[in-house]
């Protein structure tokens, strides 16, 4: 158990992450995965603060507050879009299109 | 300013006076009438000053007067004024003289215009007398360069007097270009005498190769606005404007501008042998060339023309052989005969209500004053001795055979010889023989007509013995000798006559007429020139016009349309999908940090 | 008369403020109080003229606020040679212009609007001392242009041929829209030409004032002005029509109303070559030098090259746009003699040009507004139903193929023999050809319309010129005549102006 | 001590990897909840049993309950199964892979271990609270603020200008679903809405 294995599973979990950003096609599974990469984040100042010192944990803290408001907002668009488009798939709003 | 330049100064002025008038005040011209009297006072005032200029003018005094007219840096740059001498005093008289006879001429002879027409008609005549005389009486180069242009411009105007009539306007438009072309000539000599000299004074002293330059770019000026050989197009044609006008401007003083351009500027023309040789020759064809054309004319008018345009060539080729006096004693006594025969033809062109000779016939019973005049011109002209064309053009044939080779000599003998066979053609087609159908109730004109005939013909017969007077005033030897020369000049003259009298007498054609005139139908010059406006310049204008619209413009037009389609692809790349935005945000980090990485 | 220079500029601002008041529906008060405007403005420039002291020269009658002093920026107001006779040149055309365009009906109380303030740009330039107030007033000159040629302008068709066909797709090329939209964009192509030069002068200056006085005495290094003054030239040469830049004014002038492009052909084009002159040689002397023979041949280019294109025209507007952009290269040519007798032929011609383009593009609005076509084809004998017409005509035509007696001859005359002098003495040969084949178009278009047999049909009833546009021919014509038999009223400022201008040049050339 | 990382480690990758590959919504959220206990649990073996312990609660606690409602009210008719599609799956996976091979790259390559000093005084939940409450009061605050902000924004957002409320929507969407079910009986429209 030493840094490079927690820093290693936070790009693990970063990189997953992406790959969910990036495929889905639902909102809210964009959400989830934009959940992942944030707690990949906090693993890495977390593993930092333990191997190396420092505020890290101080820092999750705030982290896992903007988070949450992160997600409150997300929801809130989801439910515009549903509203709107009776589907939560994002491809279909591509109102702004050029 | 002693009285002798406000004398000049008022015969320039005053004509000036008389046209502004009539510009600015519209109903003044309108009524007609009351300009033309205002125009013709002025001429008189003018030829009141010239005559009186004439009678206190001692010889060899040159008396001058500069007024600074730009001023650059503290200098005069070019300056206007007045420059009294032997030469532009009598100049100024015969100029003045033929045009006050002119307009009294016109009096009658352009009654039947509208009331407007009437006055625009005075208004342009008064003011060719002030450009005719700015230009005679001009100091410097410049300022007889001003006068030559707005001489040519009244020439325009007036060729174009009769506008509604498209061949008037084209004929204008023509004498114009063909002058403006050749002027072209005279603003380089002007630059090319600035650069040299700082200043346009024709006693300027230069080397001989910028003499020449200067010389021959004048010459070229001169070719055009005195109708010499390749630019000689425009003044047949210029017979389209009214009949005192071709009397007054193209034969008697305008076409002579070139000529006394050339006595005026002799200290130059001096210094350049060159030209001169040139001057000779041109002068020389364009006066066996011009010849050969008149004997073929059916239109009188066309034929006079011709004729001045042979006489030109006589005075150019005198100049040529370097007698300056020579060129301007004829130019003298031509303006006055010239005149005379033109005025001529008006009156019986204004009888017969037609230009062509075979309408004419036997007009000497209806109307003998004018037959008289007319004949007394015609003779003068065909160098009758005693008459003043005699002394004047055997003067100039002596002159040359002293000077020139005796190729142009030939050239100007058989020159004499066609003169008088073809004013004898005149003369017998138009007054002797049996009576055409127009001719029939012909009748002799009007007092007004008629008294400058008289006048003119006074000249005509007397100006010969004048020539002593002239010679001694403008400073060249002039002596009347029986040489060779003039024994052989009258004799080709009278033997020119009776076989005008003896072929035309019997209706015959003259012997090698057919070859003239299939020459003169194909006129080559002529269609050569057109052949330049129209292929040439038009052809090449209208190049230009297709490279800028469509080439410089369409690059300009090819930049926008470039713009507008590149802006149209990229909006393509907005899809409005997130996904999209998505992975261009995470592959630009991955980018960034790859190049972080590499770098 | 203190400030009399801000009045002149600030006069034809108020009026136009005061038009913002008025309704639209009070057609007399609009067009009155745009005529106070210009008349104060054009009485304005006359006693500028009279109390200018010649003997003395320089900048005379100074003005001066502080606008932006920590950037060095201050409205500073002051007329020299070349100011006043331009000033003249302004009022006289801004007065026939507003009197020109009378009958304008649509949006008539917009249209002198934007007018006046143009014209209070040109103004502004034409006596501004601060590099800065004189792009603002630059480009106030220039932008009412969009909307006063794409709203008011006339539109006709171009066929599509040649290489570029393509570009016919985007836009209706011949359009007024089109007109208006190419004309503001390449002129403003050339003002941030401009602005890039302008700041790279007032960096090296020191940053610390515009004042052109300031900006005169600082010894600019070679590279510097080797890359400002081509930046200057283009950049205002595309207002003076410089060849390849050019294509803007055949368009621009053929679309715009009357006055428009009486004011833009007579006056604005001026500004440029003013631009070029006043700007661009005096602040960089040596490359002005340098750059001479460039300016030069661009410009004989530009004097034959317009009058071919001119020669080729069928429209009556083109004819005149081009010969404008034919007799702006004389302009140009004069510039770059940089001999004094070059350059008082220059802004000579500047002033001759202006006029001479003025009345060519009044009598033009007339024509078209009685015979509702520019195609000179299908015009002829109009010279029996409009005899004035014809005669103000025949005399523009006359002063533009430079007559002498008319004031084209004196300023084209001027121009030849400073370049016969100059340094390349060879370009006077081109520029007297292109005079010859300027005699051959104008007079050409002038047998077309007003010579030949009397019209029938429908231009049997036209009229001559009535009430107010009896102004523009009459107040021009005389000009034209005015200056060209006494060039001294106005050759003695202009000559003053050179000789101290000219004097930071002549070391170099 | 190691084997506990070593499970909670694998644990958490797999749940992870779930999240972004399961099929139904509603499976991909437990699988982030599993996956967020999984960190809770790293976080207690690094000694932040604080964060352990706030994790567990916003985290499984809120957040994912929050998720399962978004993913529960934005369904119409696909019934429990929630599919979730995906698209640039192999574009998505290219660049993920790139990403991660970057990163692996620059942890591994860094050699954090050479040099690794044990660090001298553990970072306690006492010290944590101190430094967040008197160090950083002023941040606390702002956070507080911004969560607030977030909070209203959100039911701002989501409110409904129609008066009516989310669950009638459900009802009526069910509603015309089964009128649909009785016309086509043997209409294929599962899952996937005609698009």
């Amino acid at each position: 158990m030493n840094l490079t294995h927690c820093l290693l599973l936070a790009s693990f979990l970063f990189c997953v992450g992406v790959y969910g950003l990036l495929t889905r096609r639902q909102a809210v599974a964009v959400l989830l995965a934009l959940e992942l990469m944030m707690n990949a984040a906090n693993l890495a100042f977390v593993a930092f603060a333990h191997f190396r010192g420092g505020p890290g944990q101080l820092f999750v803290v705030f982290a896992l507050a903007i988070t949450v408001a992160e997600v409150a907002i997300g929801l809130a668009l989801v439910m515009l879009l549903y509203r709107r488009h009776d589907d939560t798939a994002l491809d279909r709003a591509s109102e702004t299109q050029g | 300013m002693s009285s002798l330049q406000s004398w000049a100064a008022l015969a320039v002025l005053v004509p000036l006076a008389a046209a502004l008038l009539c510009v600015v005040l519209p109903p003044l011209r309108r009524a007609g009438k009351p300009a033309a009297a205002l125009c013709i006072l002025a001429s008189l005032v003018a030829t009141a000053a010239s005559i009186y200029l004439l009678t206190q003018h001692e010889a060899g005094a040159v008396t001058r007067t500069e007024v600074p007219w730009i001023v650059l840096g503290g200098k005069a740059l070019a300056s206007i004024g007045v420059n009294v001498d032997g030469v532009s005093v009598v100049m100024l008289l015969v100029v003045c003289v033929v045009a006050l006879c002119v307009q009294v001429f016109s009096l009658a002879y352009m009654h039947d215009e509208t009331p407007s027409s009437y006055g625009r008609y005075f208004t342009l005549h008064a003011l060719f007398l002030f450009s005719m005389n700015t230009l005679v009486v001009a100091p410097n180069l410049l300022q007889l360069f001003a006068g030559w242009e707005l001489v040519g411009l009244t020439s325009y105007l007036l060729i174009g007097f009769w506008f509604h009539k498209p061949s008037a306007a084209r004929a204008s438009v023509k004498a114009f270009w063909m002058t403006k072309l050749a002027d072209m000539g005279f603003v380089f000599a002007l630059l090319a005498l600035f650069v040299a000299t700082r200043g346009f004074d024709w006693n300027a002293r230069l080397s001989t190769e910028t003499a020449t330059l200067v010389t021959a770019l004048l010459f070229l000026a001169v070719v055009g606005k005195s109708a010499q050989f390749p630019l000689h197009v425009w003044l047949p044609d210029a017979m389209e404007g009214p009949t005192p006008v071709s009397a007054l401007l193209h034969a008697a003083t305008m076409v002579a501008a070139g000529v006394f351009l050339i006595v005026r500027a002799d200290p130059l023309f001096a210094q350049a042998p060159a030209t001169c040789e040139v001057m000779l020759w041109v002068g020389s064809i364009t006066a066996l060339f011009a010849a050969c054309l008149a004997l073929v004319q059916s239109d009188i008018k066309k034929v006079l023309a011709y004729s001045t345009c042979s006489q030109l060539g006589y005075m150019v080729a005198a100049l040529g052989a370097g007698s300056a006096f020579a060129g301007f004693f004829h130019l003298g006594t031509h303006a006055f005969f010239k005149a005379l025969l033109f005025l001529g033809a008006g009156s019986v062109i204004h009888a017969v209500h037609s230009n062509e000779l075979a309408d004419m016939g036997g007009l000497r019973r209806k109307m003998p004053v004018t037959t008289l005049t007319f004949g007394i011109g015609a003779l003068s002209l065909a160098g009758v001795p005693g008459l003043a064309g005699f002394f004047s053009k055997d003067f100039v044939l002596a002159q040359l055979e002293g000077k020139a080779g005796w190729i142009p000599w030939t050239m100007l003998m058989a020159t004499s010889f066609l003169t008088a066979f073809y004013m004898g053609r005149v003369l017998i087609k138009a007054f002797g023989g049996a009576e055409s159908a127009k001719a029939h109730h012909a009748h002799e004109s009007g007092g007004a007509m008629l008294l400058p005939l008289v006048v003119l013909a006074v000249p005509a017969l007397a100006a010969g013995f004048l020539g002593g007077v002239l010679a001694e005033w403008s400073g060249a030897e002039y002596h009347v000798h029986l040489g060779l020369t003039p024994v052989v000049a009258s004799c080709l003259a009278i033997a020119g006559l009776l076989g005008a009298v003896m072929v035309f007498g019997r209706g015959r054609a003259a012997p090698f007429a057919g070859v003239l005139e299939s020459l003169d139908r194909a006129s080559a010059v002529d269609r050569t020139w057109s052949g330049l406006y129209r292929h040439v310049l038009l052809g090449v204008s209208a190049v230009a016009g297709f490279v800028d619209r469509y080439f410089v413009d369409g690059l300009i037009n090819a930049v926008g349309y470039t713009t507008i389609e590149s802006g149209a692809r990229v909006r393509r790349l907005q899809t409005g999908r997130i996904h999209d935005y998505a992975m261009a945000v995470v592959v630009g980090a991955l980018l960034i940090a790859l190049w972080g990485v590499l770098r | 008369m203190s400030h009399l220079l801000a009045w002149i500029v600030a006069a034809p601002a108020i009026a136009a403020a005061v038009l913002l008041v008025l309704p639209a529906s009070a057609r007399l008060p609009i067009r009155v109080v745009s005529l106070i405007g210009a008349v104060v403005a054009c009485a304005g420039s006359v006693l500028v003229a009279l109390t200018y002291d010649r003997v003395a020269g320089g900048m005379q009658m100074p003005d001066d606020w502080a606008l932006v002093p920590s950037l060095g920026i201050h409205l500073k107001l002051a007329v020299d040679g070349w100011g006043v006779a331009l000033l003249l040149l302004t009022g006289v055309i801004i007065v026939t212009g507003v009197l020109a365009s009378w009958g304008v009906e649509k949006r008539g109380k917009e249209f002198f609007l934007l007018l006046l303030v143009l014209v209070s740009g040109v103004f502004g330039v034409f006596v501004s001392q601060d590099l800065f107030v004189f792009f603002l007033f630059y480009e106030i000159a220039v932008l009412p242009m969009y909307l006063l040629i794409g709203i008011w302008g006339a539109s006709h068709d171009v066929p599509k041929r040649g290489p570029f066909g393509f570009a016919w797709k985007r836009f209706a090329v011949g359009g007024k829209e089109y007109a208006a939209m190419k004309l503001t964009l390449m002129l403003l192509v050339g003002s941030a030409a401009i602005l890039v030069a302008m700041f790279l002068l007032w960096k090296e200056a020191g940053g610390t004032s515009f004042d052109l006085a300031h900006l005169e005495q600082t010894k600019f290094s070679l590279a510097t002005q080797n890359w400002a003054f081509p930046l200057l030239w283009l950049g205002f040469g595309t207002l003076a029509g410089v060849f390849p830049f050019h294509t803007w004014s055949p368009d621009g002038h053929a679309s715009a109303p009357t006055a428009v492009s009486m004011l833009h052909a007579g006056v604005l084009m001026k500004l440029g070559a003013f631009g070029v002159m006043r700007v661009g040689m005096v602040l960089c002397p040596d490359a002005a030098a340098n750059w001479a023979w460039l300016v030069g041949g661009v410009a004989v280019i530009n004097v034959l090259y317009g009058a071919l294109c001119a020669a080729s025209q069928t429209d009556l507007k083109y004819i005149i746009a081009y010969s404008s952009v034919s007799h702006m290269g004389i302009v140009m040519l004069g510039a770059a003699t940089l001999t004094t007798t070059g350059w008082n032929g220059a802004v000579y011609q500047m002033f001759a040009h202006g006029i001479m383009t003025g009345l060519f593009f009044a009598l033009v609005g007339l024509v078209y507004e009685r015979a509702h076509t520019r195609a000179i084809a299908k015009m002829g004998g109009f010279g029996h139903v409009m005899p004035a017409v014809a005669c103000f005509f025949t005399l523009a035509c006359l002063s533009s193929l430079g007559l002498p007696g008319t004031a084209g001859f004196v300023a084209e005359f001027l121009v030849f023999l400073g370049a016969a002098e100059g340094a390349h003495s060879w370009w006077a040969v081109p520029a007297v050809i292109g005079a010859v084949v300027t005699a051959v178009y104008v007079l050409r278009a002038c047998k077309t319309i007003f010579w030949g047999p009397p019209p029938t049909g429908e231009f049997a009833h036209l009229t001559d010129a009535r009430s107010t546009e009896w102004a523009a021919p009459i107040v021009l014509g005389a000009a034209l005549i005015l200056f060209g038999f006494w060039p001294r009223f106005l050759l003695d400022f202009i000559d003053v102006a050179s000789h101290t201008f000219l004097a930071r040049i002549a070391p170099f050339s | 001590m190691t084997l506990l990382f070593v499970l909670a480690l694998v644990v958490t990758a797999i749940a992870a990897v779930m999240v972004v590959a399961a099929k139904n919504l509603v499976r991909a959220v437990m699988a982030l909840a599993l996956m967020l206990l999984g960190t809770a649990v790293l976080y207690a073996l690094l000694e932040a049993p604080f964060l352990a312990g706030v994790q567990v609660l916003t985290y499984v606690g809120g957040v994912v309950t929050l998720m399962i409602f978004g993913v529960m009210v934005t369904r119409r008719h696909e019934g429990a199964n929630a599919p979730a599609e995906r698209i640039h799956g192999f574009r998505g996976l290219v660049v993920a892979a790139g990403m991660f091979a970057l990163l692996a790259w620059a942890v591994v390559a860094s050699d954090l271990e050479r040099g690794a000093t044990p660090i001298v005084k553990p970072e306690t939940t006492r010290s944590l609270a101190t430094a967040l409450l008197d160090d950083h009061l002023v941040a606390f605050e702002v956070v507080s603020l911004l969560l607030l902000a977030a909070l209203i924004g959100a039911v701002v957002l989501a409110r409904r200008r129609d008066g009516r409320d989310e669950g009638s929507a459900i009802l009526a969407a069910a509603s015309r679903e089964a009128i649909d079910a009785q016309q086509a009986p043997a209409g294929s429209a599962h899952g996937g809405d005609a698009r």
